[in-house]
């Protein structure tokens, strides 16, 4: 039992932060440590300069051109650009379609999609949840009616998270109605150009455009771009699911915004209040708590020697985590929350602030906040599954 | 002991709840957030229904109310989520104006009951936080009349007042309770810079800065802090209200919504856990009743007694509007998050009325401050 | 709309305070106040001392000997009880089988029980629970059968409050296992001295004799000791439950007992600590806001405009309070509360306390009052009554 | 950064557990505890195991584990709800004994060692609450001699043992953290005065009272304090391996009861509502386990960060075990409560392990009284 990094993963982190400071561009960090508005170019920049690197696929064996690290290295990487300020790295590309690519795709499609991802170049899109289908994603209506070479899909998608930029989307459709509703489900490639394709945006309450409706209206898409065995998509997602767990608790950002947090209370005069700074404390040892919880998932994930089933647990506290900090930043400005003003989100803007400048996105984040207890699968749902390893 | 509505009573509810469902659906609503957050027409209809002029003693020409018909309104209205400034003009500005000496009072008090005018308490300051006795805005008395510097944040519809209440120091130290004086400010005076802005739950507010504006005082630096406390403490009682209303509708919504989602072929309300925390809602949505009812019929009661009780109120109600309003999300899921569906749209005023007139870490701090040996509604 | 009470419920209230102040013995109230053992005599010396002034049935009506008080006399006279430190009115007798009495029992029955009851003189059980029947109450299954006048009653009840002490014992029956588990229950009152009932002590945790195993083995019940039909005791019990409101939250004790939470952490110097003091003016908001929700039931009660269906929320909310300012005031002791002294618990010991004498009982309080998110229908059953109401 | 156990510690664990479950069970445990709460047998046999010599330098007679193996030993311990004193021997005194610098010591460990002596820490002190910093107790020189006088609290088997490591003031105010030194004083001396009771998990205590007794120096002022808080962090990082050792059989007898006893013909355990608070139980288990690591590993840390570190892991403990506890006596109902069923006895030593070394509170203010500007594992 060590609590320590071995000199090699030292070193390894020591690299890392290194490239990162040198990479990583001072006006993003400052907008990723203000909570301040990101657009497209922040994003994909950052992007790009991992894909340069060959790490914006930074949990890919080399096999597929990834860099090959271990558990350890993969979390040392994102805790050493969560600290730095780096803008997350959009998942859809590098973390969900490309493992089930390499794992399910033909070489074709390994050799026509991956590198793609890899640069940053192509901006994915996932297309799972439908409005009739939350939790119960097996559910799910889109059709896809194979005619020929080609796919014939119709139906709607929602709350494609960024789906405004998306180049492509990976989707489950329907290709069957015959017997559980999971076994009738394929997994698609979709070109978001394709005639036929409508994004639409949903504002959520904080004001912002970050999800939205593809609606699919007799699109074609050439049959080459079906995963795997038709009627099987529902098999190759939970794989992902599976192995989507990569960061799932956020801890480093966690650790990034108690910072901030930190920074704000003192600021505005109740990081001395005992009443308020109990409150910090607390997330102070929830958030040490949950990083050993990480740990040891990642200590077991390298020695293979235990088996620990804790995901869920890990979405469940992460997510939790999230809303309370953001929530204490909001009561920390207290009043100077309150005011919604667009433009003092924006880096750079020279106007009066009320407050101070940092006030400006705290409400909306707490008001964002609210959806990670409720994507990625809720966490009743995640709750189910607990109770399931725990009572069998 | 006795906790029925009389059928006066009754009667306001109604119509105040009639002009909210037929006259303040959402759309109209969302047009006039989008517009700017304050609408002059849909001021005039709460004045034709009498409102404005609710707690004006019949001198004045207004109704005369007290705090229960002030309590129904603010019900009704946080049903609506009625997003002009009724509390703050209406219930807190008018209390301030009859309470204090400015011959012109009579004036605004008028213009306020027929509809056309607006006073609102501008009072919180930077670094204040909740602090009633921080004032740093200085009044000096120059040949006789005051002139006032300062500055005031997040005064509520300030864009849309026709003067300010403008707590202001005569003299001591910046924390100090003593010293403090209320003063009238019209907003036409030299001196007196307003920007306004949209708030987070689709009202506004402005900034208010002072710089060696003329100002009459209204109560004098004997006064002004308990003049605060009192104001305060009837904005406490009526955020309380409208946060009970909105929790109530917000509720209904929210089961209407369970009843209606399927999942896995069956409602969602058919979940136990989810059944569990619906009762977990009702069960704050009750005590803040109950604390609202509380809040309300202590106004009347001595100084200590009704700071006491109003800050207990003020921690329950804060208490349960997060519960509720983080709940009411939860359990519709995605669709609760979007700007078009209502549900957001309470749980944003829900997190707003938390921070107003002090939060919940703030008034539990009251309360610890102010505990005595027995306890109690009565104690 | 009135948070006061008129002049003449104020008078009222005096009245009852003045006979509570000349009648409860100072012995009685210190022990009460200090969270002592009570012993059988005290007890039921206490509702003989109410008996004789013809207040120990003080819900009951006129007809049956009570004084007919409305809901907030009835309130008021538990309020002035509980702040003096009298204990707690055993309710099996006055509360409990009396109004079914008074509802279902014939006259002679009536006539029969009713002033034992009300003179404090025979003291009931009640013999409803089963072990393999605790939330679901209907599941029971101890026998009575039908020979000639007589029912034999075969089968075990458990949990049974102070059993031991008990001269008569309510006692919900199966009388036929057709139809529903409901319909076959029957409602008997039974002798506890009737040969083959044995009376087994189950000690709590908190190493205190307070509930017991009631066993039967072939107890002859006469049949003019059935209350209503056969097969109809369910609806008895239920229509018990509905009216077994009367201080369902125990708010007045709250009351009590935050004065004394006060006192102990006052004197054992956490009064002053803003952090323990914070909990404490936690718990006085909960107990005000729980005293008005109890108010607005008796104001609806009383002027019969308003129906308040929360007879749910007063318990789970009042049990919820009982076990945080037990917490508390094990926690304001802290080492002091850990001993397990049992003679210590005694008033008038003259040993050397540990720490101070108010900490003897402090953890046994804790422990016992687990049950009462337990008993009475478990919390979780009243959620779901709760959730009926509001989601229909 | 591994958390694998060694072979060794794995042999360590399957050794314990095997006393535990084969030499300590039920039955056993309610006999010594009706008898007192302390069995020597009990404790020959730990001494049997070798663990009373866990800790203790091989130079000394011991096997020179560390806190990795004083973990593994109390979970299995904390399993097995084992009373006898074994961190309060084997873990605190013998750290103390080692670190010390009286000729005696030497002698007192191999006592220990072999089973037949015990020592313990009596630092509690009325009106200290968890501060160490609050001694009244005082040592005179008497001719080259220290006599103490003073009284001591809750020393855990205190009837039990050979000698008491005393906390007492040679110099400074009552609350001073300078002027602390520790003393030897073995039971027989004159003036020592013991009365020993049960305690309410089941095991025992005593009062101390010294009266001019005799006592050896053991750490000198310069040290005293900074020694208590390495004892105090080294029983906070035994009682967290205790209690994840509680919950974990406290959970596995709660899910055997969940799927076992039926109501409304199903098992409990079909309960959606049942089903997610076994969920949040098991979360609070887990993150009690990861705190449990992370106060064991950072035993060895600068001062500093450990006294931090293990501030941390005792609140994250404390709000585990009593969520587990507490909800664990719920999901059984009315079996929970009772004397002859384990769990309520899970939750007992639960409850008085909370209060050990510091409470929840206490260490929250710790926590908060040290934060820094950066979070986590390794700030």
């Amino acid at each position: 039992m060590d609590l320590n990094f071995t000199p090699e993963q030292q070193a390894f982190r020591e690299e890392v932060r290194e490239w990162v400071g040198a990479n990583l561009p001072k006006e993003l960090s400052h907008k990723v440590h203000n909570a301040l508005r990101l657009n497209k170019a922040d994003l994909q920049g950052w992007a790009r300069t991992l894909g340069r690197k060959g790490w914006h696929g930074w949990a890919w064996p080399k096999q597929f051109g990834g860099p090959g690290w271990d558990a350890i290295q993969r979390h040392l990487f994102e805790e050493e650009c969560a600290l730095a300020g780096a803008p997350r790295i959009i998942p859809f590309g590098p973390v969900m379609v490309a493992p089930v690519i390499m794992a399910f795709g033909n070489p074709e499609q390994q050799k026509r999609f991956l590198p793609g991802i890899m640069s940053g170049e192509v901006w994915w899109s996932q297309g799972y949840s439908e409005p009739g289908s939350g939790s119960d994603l097996a559910s799910l209506k889109c059709r896809a009616e194979r005619k020929g070479d080609f796919y014939i899909v119709n139906g709607q998608k929602t709350w494609t998270t960024l789906g405004q930029h998306g180049d492509w989307i990976f989707c489950l459709v329907r290709t069957s109605t015959e017997g559980k509703p999971q076994t009738g489900i394929s997994f698609l490639l979709i070109d978001m150009k394709s005639p036929g394709i409508t994004v639409r945006p949903i504002i959520t309450m904080d004001g912002e455009h970050e999800v939205n409706e593809v609606w699919f209206d007799n699109v074609e898409v050439p049959a080459d771009q079906l995963i795997g065995e038709e009627n099987k998509g529902w098999t190759y997602a939970k794989h992902l699911l599976a192995h989507e767990r990569t960061n799932i608790a956020d801890v480093n950002r966690a650790k990034r915004e108690l910072e901030r947090l930190k920074r704000i209370a003192k600021a505005e005069g109740v990081y001395e209040d005992a009443r308020f700074r109990d409150q910090i404390a607390q997330v102070e040892v929830d958030i040490v708590a949950l990083e050993m919880m990480v740990l040891r998932v990642l200590s077991a994930e390298q020695s293979g020697k235990q088996a620990l089933d804790v995901a869920a647990l890990l979405k469940i506290r992460g997510s939790e985590i999230q809303q309370r900090y953001s929530e204490l930043m909001m009561l920390a400005a207290g009043p100077y929350s309150t005011p919604f003003i667009e433009e003092a989100m924006e880096a750079g803007w020279q106007g009066d602030h009320v407050g101070a400048a940092y006030c400006a996105p705290l409400a909306g984040t707490y008001f964002n906040m609210r959806k990670t207890t409720i994507y990625g699968g809720s966490n009743e749902v995640q709750r189910n599954i607990v109770s399931q390893v725990v009572l069998g | 002991m006795d906790f029925d509505y009389t059928d006066d009573q009754e009667q306001l509810r109604d119509a105040v709840r009639r002009w909210v469902d037929k006259g303040y659906g959402f759309e109209r609503r969302m047009g006039i957030a989008r517009a700017g957050g304050f609408s002059k027409e849909a001021w005039g209809e709460l004045a034709e229904l009498g409102l404005t002029a609710l707690t004006i003693s019949p001198d004045a020409g207004g109704m005369g109310f007290g705090p229960v018909e002030s309590m129904v309104v603010m019900e009704e209205l946080g049903r609506g989520l009625v997003l002009e400034p009724f509390a703050a003009v209406a219930l807190v500005a008018t209390d301030l104006l009859q309470q204090g000496h400015a011959p012109s009072a009579a004036l605004w008090l008028q213009g306020i009951a027929e509809g056309k005018e607006r006073v609102v308490l501008a009072h919180q300051e930077r670094a204040a936080r909740y602090r009633l006795n921080h004032v740093t805005t200085r009044a000096e008395n120059v040949g006789g009349n005051w002139v006032i510097s300062g500055a005031k944040s997040v005064v509520p519809a300030g864009a849309h007042a026709g003067a300010f209440i403008v707590p202001a120091r005569v003299g001591g130290a910046d924390d100090d309770a003593q010293g403090i004086a209320l003063f009238l400010v019209s907003r036409g005076e030299a001196g007196v810079t307003l920007r306004g802005y949209s708030t987070q739950d689709g009202a506004c507010a402005a900034e208010l800065k002072l710089d060696k504006a003329a100002g009459i005082e209204l109560i004098g630096p004997a006064d002004g802090h308990a003049a605060l406390e009192r104001a305060q403490d009837i904005g406490i009682a009526a955020a309380c209200a409208e946060a009970v209303g909105a929790m109530d509708k917000l509720v209904a919504i929210t089961v209407e919504y369970m009843n209606t989602r399927k999942q896995f072929g069956v409602p969602i309300s058919s979940f136990q856990a989810l059944r569990h925390r619906i009762a977990d809602v009702k069960m704050q949505l009750e005590l803040a009743r109950s604390m609202s009812f509380f809040a309300t019929l202590k106004l009347g009661a001595p100084a200590a007694e009704r700071r006491r009780a109003l800050s207990q109120a003020k921690v329950q109600l804060g208490q349960s509007m997060r519960f509720v309003g983080q709940q009411a999300i939860q359990l519709h899921g995605g669709i609760g998050v979007t700007m078009e569906y209502a549900a957001g749209h309470y749980f944003k005023r829900l997190t707003m009325l938390e921070m107003s007139f002090g939060d919940t870490m703030h008034h539990l701090g009251e309360v610890s401050a102010r505990m005595q040996d027995t306890a109690g509604v009565f104690a």
